[in-house]
């Protein structure tokens, strides 16, 4: 059984950052205990922890690096999926989209193969629900549909009286990784060549379903992760419909820590606020669509949109 | 006790272990007091500090390059008055050595700075960062030009309450010359090397991968760079070093005291491996066994 | 046909591809004839080559670093006679521009060098090594101070029947002001970079890697650092550039030509990748399809 | 079935070099098909070629590297111990000591993992046996009883009528790698803790059983591999007992091609060769000893040696 992340009482604040850490991360060891393709180009990676993290939150995610080579140097971040501790040690489940060097060389490791694990890391989806919330609706495009994994299972601990839907999106049926998701009630797919499900994006799903944002007595809140010009669509949904929307950015980051501030993202009043501390997960409220779109600020994101 | 065979002696002052957390790559001490803790270091550099509040650089802010990353920070703070009102008393209390590394976009926001740190009690020294290579204000890098660092030390050495430690760029054709400028401008110490001048193209976008047009190498793929300089300016100068660039081993560690270090600052291990400040100081323990060594302090310069 | 869409102009001549072997990582053009033939480079560039043998660097002379290496050949070769009389008769019938690369340990040499060079028939054009780290003949890196290297090309150019490129050096603060100054004394292109002065330390042995106390820092860690002189010095001239310094992939390559370089030198991907070649080339081809251009040429100086 | 190297026939001498590579090496990809602990931080590790390479000869090496990170940078030079070519493919096995990063890494590759590997290289101790060779003797040291397998193998071709003897040293029992010798007669073993065979270093063996040397005629060759102080005391035996050596030298390599002039090393006449194509297989009275021990040339092998 892993040994507890020590956790010691500290009253220092985050010196330039209004929000504490949802948690404290600690460094250990993960062991592969499982790796499986879940679709095309994404795969499954499951890790057996050597200490035990706290317990993360959807929405958080972890910092996942080499630690037999530094060419790829820097750790990914990577959505927490899954996420189970038991007397015979913990086990932490993520969904890969192969993109780079560095998801490529993961989805190579085999069983028994260690990684450098640092978890949980940012913002937490939960602490945006509460206790009376009727209705979760999950807007995932791709891989972006790894946090939402975890949501729907912890949705239920959080909010009893919730109902959890998931509309998912891909560009085809090949590329949907539905057999990780945990879920067969409330899932809404979409692929761009109709392949399975709606014919279209998972925004113009939203826009088709947009009766599902009514029900539940108007109280429904929108949570999405995917890529940018997902988000900036579905934001543009969320203020003509106007239903809450909490969104989760894929921004390039260095160390996911605070440290670096390699992670500045411009918010509403023009200051750069670290993603990986204020974030991932934020209120759409908070965020300059315009700037982060117009800027290509998150072109780490992969994302070659260009706003009309 | 094992762990009085790490201490070093650093401007008069004992010093725990040799290991620095380097500016810009530990924020300001306080972000992860449980992941890595600042007692985990004999020392610890804040992120550069300017008189006034800094914005930085539009991002990314960060591109990876084999064993190594570039950033374009741009020196993002938050300015010496917040800093000192709302982080410097949950630092100060901590015990570890502070080191505040400081800049100013002119020669008077230079002087300004180093007047208002040296009005903060208890600081244990002043890093004069005239090595960015993120700052299109100052025209070149300061300290690429030996008259320009002199001249910059010389202005700011009078207005230092705490030690001067002077940061030297590896983008030069002799950086001990730049040293020797230094020392004889009155620095009590130097520490080198800040990042190398790089750039990263994203070839399908045809631009820059940082939203700058270069950005400043780090991390293990300088390691052989950073050595050679600490070893040639350990011999052209009689003032300590802190010996930097791409340590990421214990090995890597042991191997800038040989080359004449006094302390050996790590920073892109910390956004890395933050568990890699503690195998350093057991791989520096085991070598000293293995080569029956009482303390860290008698590598230094032994090659 | 795909293949003339690689074809580069370069000083006046039609280049059947980009890629150029790089000097000392492709000895002298025909150690493999089959493993990796002359014939897959735009151009070869020879191991650097001076009027008299010399032998050379004490062994061990090679050091891997992270994703690079440090080399202190020390410019071993077996002079320029014996290279006319051994060599160049089998390597001129091949068809593959050569370029000539060389030194000498002080300035009659360099240009005794330069006319035992232009005696030959056949050569595409004369590299003019300034910026080996491995020489301490030279008291300094000659390409690290902009007057000396103007000195130099200005003493050689006249004797150069070839056209005469010049090898930069990365130790300096400014690249570009060498690269101008090069330009103004007569250089006809220019390559860059030479490799960077690193060292590597055995701690257990207490001793240099190396059998000198330095060496020659290349590979794929120095990419960011050669992409960004390449980039700078391409605004600074108007010659013609051979990119290179760490290429290791297609998009490298690609980086250099958006960077402003004519030509592109691979040097250590050849110690360890011969292959390496072919698939820069198959990528390089793949890109312009993906982008939809019609050759190689369009991407230059595109950034 | 894997196609065979394009070979063309060239006239081009190698510049700087009296002695014409053995052969023309081919740059192919390796695929692990075994990999074993051979003994204490030895590991057997085979691997599938997708090319057939000309069939190497006992005493060549070949370039092995990571074709997935650039972190180690360079290819490892490994002595063929093993090569068979048939209709279904070709696979080439190699004894491995675990010495620093490359090696580690290496050992933690899995079946299905490939390398870069470029194939055959230097030359071969079968040019320095005859056809009436009665006798080849020979001596290993550690993980330099590498090439030793391939030789016990070809010798049979080669000198049909010589008997083959291998003696064996290691530090102790457990560092022996014998089962992959393929080898029952004719094996001699020193462990210098005595744990198995003779007790002693194997160069203390030899002088022991110098008989050996003596019969069929003292026409017998000695071939040897190992670390340098051990072909050192080799080469003074050799001297006193007016027997034929041959050695292998380890020492650190760049390339293995010919390019670089990374492998130098002196030669009697005090000039530079480049061991990875004037060697590894050199007459023991082409090398310069004194100067090669006493500069430390080959401190690469990781010989603290210092003769007296
Ligand atoms: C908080 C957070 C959670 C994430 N969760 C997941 C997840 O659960 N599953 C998943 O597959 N991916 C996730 N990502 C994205 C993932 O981190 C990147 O795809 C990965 O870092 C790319 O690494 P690479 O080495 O494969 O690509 P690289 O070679 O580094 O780059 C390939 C491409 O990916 C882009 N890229 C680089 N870093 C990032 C980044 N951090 N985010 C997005 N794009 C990047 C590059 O600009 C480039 O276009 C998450 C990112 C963040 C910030
Ligand atoms: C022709 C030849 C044949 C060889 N055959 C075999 C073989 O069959 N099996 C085997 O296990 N090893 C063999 N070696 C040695 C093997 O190449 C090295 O052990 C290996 O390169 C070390 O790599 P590394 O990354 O593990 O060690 P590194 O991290 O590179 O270095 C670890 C230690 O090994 C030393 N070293 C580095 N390169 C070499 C080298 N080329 N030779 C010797 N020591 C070196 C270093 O100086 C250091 O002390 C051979 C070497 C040569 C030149
Ligand atoms: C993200 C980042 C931010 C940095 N910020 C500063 C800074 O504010 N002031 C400074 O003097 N150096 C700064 N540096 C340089 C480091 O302190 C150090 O000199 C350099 O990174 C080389 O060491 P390393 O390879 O261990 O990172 C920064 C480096 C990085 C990677
Ligand atoms: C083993 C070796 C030998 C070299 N010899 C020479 C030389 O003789 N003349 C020269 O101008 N450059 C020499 N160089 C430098 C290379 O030509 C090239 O400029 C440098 O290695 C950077 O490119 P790379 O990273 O692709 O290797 C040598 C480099 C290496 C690695
Ligand atoms: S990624 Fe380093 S501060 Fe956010
Ligand atoms: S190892 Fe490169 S020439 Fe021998």
């Amino acid at each position: 059984m892993p040994t507890s992340c020590s956790s010691r009482t500290s009253t220092a604040l985050s010196p330039d950052l209004s929000v504490r850490p949802a948690s404290s991360p600690c460094q250990t060891e993960g062991e592969v205990v499982a790796i499986a393709q879940a679709g095309a180009g994404i795969f499954w990676l499951e890790l057996a922890l050597s200490l035990l993290p706290m317990s993360p939150m959807a929405g958080q995610f972890a910092m996942v690096g080499f630690k037999d080579t530094q060419d790829p140097l820097l750790n990914r971040p990577l959505s927490i999926a899954s996420f189970e501790a038991g007397s015979t040690g913990c086990r932490v489940g993520f969904l890969v989209a192969i993109r780079g060097k560095g998801t490529r060389r993961l989805a190579e490791a085999r069983q028994g193969h260690k990684l450098r694990v640092i978890i949980p890391m940012g913002q937490s989806f939960l602490r945006h629900v509460g206790p009376d919330q009727r209705r979760i609706i999950a807007v995932a495009g791709g891989v972006g549909v790894a946090p939402m994994v975890l949501l729907g299972r912890q949705i239920k601990q959080v909010s009893p009286e919730a109902d959890f839907l998931l509309l998912y999106g891909a560009k085809t049926k090949a590329e949907l990784a539905k057999r990780h998701l945990g879920l067969t009630d409330g899932l809404y797919v979409a692929t761009e060549d109709g392949s399975e499900g709606f014919k279209g994006r998972v925004t113009e799903l939203v826009e088709a379903e947009r009766a599902l944002l009514l029900q539940a007595g108007g109280s429904a809140k929108v949570f999405a992760c995917g890529p940018l010009p997902m988000l900036y669509a579905l934001n543009k949904l969320a203020e003509r419909h106007r239903f809450d929307l909490v969104v989760s950015f894929e921004g390039p980051m260095g160390c996911g820590m605070g440290f670096c501030l390699g992670c500045a993202m411009e918010n509403r009043e023009g200051m750069y606020v670290k993603l990986c501390q204020k974030g991932p997960v934020m209120d759409a409220k908070e965020v300059d669509w315009e700037r982060l779109t117009r800027s290509d600020e998150l072109r780490g994101a992969g994302c070659d949109f260009k706003p009309a | 006790m094992t762990s009085n065979r790490l201490e070093v002696t650093f401007l008069g002052k004992t010093i725990k272990n040799p290991i620095v957390a380097a500016s810009g790559c530990y924020g300001y001490g306080l972000e992860q007091p449980e992941l890595l803790p600042p007692e985990a270091f004999g020392a610890i550099t804040l992120k550069g500090l300017s008189a006034t509040p800094k914005r930085g650089n539009p991002p990314p802010r960060i591109a990876e390059t084999p064993c190594g990353m570039l950033n374009s920070i741009g020196l993002e703070n938050v300015g010496i008055e917040a800093f000192a009102k709302n982080t410097w008393p949950h630092l100060r209390g901590l015990g570890v050595p502070i080191i505040a590394n400081f800049f100013g976009d002119d020669e008077t926001e230079f002087q300004k700075a180093a007047q208002m740190l040296s009005d903060l009690e208890g600081l244990f020294a002043m890093e004069l960062n005239l090595s960015c290579p993120n700052k299109p204000q100052w025209g070149r890098i300061l300290a690429s030009d030996p008259k320009v660092a002199s001249r910059l030390v010389r202005l700011i050495k009078p207005l230092c309450r705490y030690p001067l430690i002077v940061k030297l760029s590896p983008n030069v054709a002799s950086i001990s010359e730049v040293a020797k400028a230094c020392e004889d401008s009155g620095a009590d110490a130097l520490s080198l090397i800040n990042t190398l001048l790089g750039m990263a193209i994203d070839v399908d976008a045809k631009s820059s991968r940082l939203g700058t047009r270069f950005g400043g190498l780090s991390g293990p793929s300088i390691y052989p760079i950073a050595l050679r300089m600490v070893s040639e300016v350990s011999r052209a100068v009689r003032i300590p070093i802190v010996g930097m660039g791409g340590v990421s081993s214990p090995e890597d560690a042991i191997g800038m005291m040989l080359a004449g270090a006094s302390l050996v600052g790590v920073g892109t291990l910390l956004l890395v491996n933050p568990f890699g400040v503690e195998e350093i100081k057991q791989g520096m323990l085991a070598y000293l066994d293995r080569h029956g060594l009482e303390k860290v302090a008698c590598l230094q310069g032994r090659l």
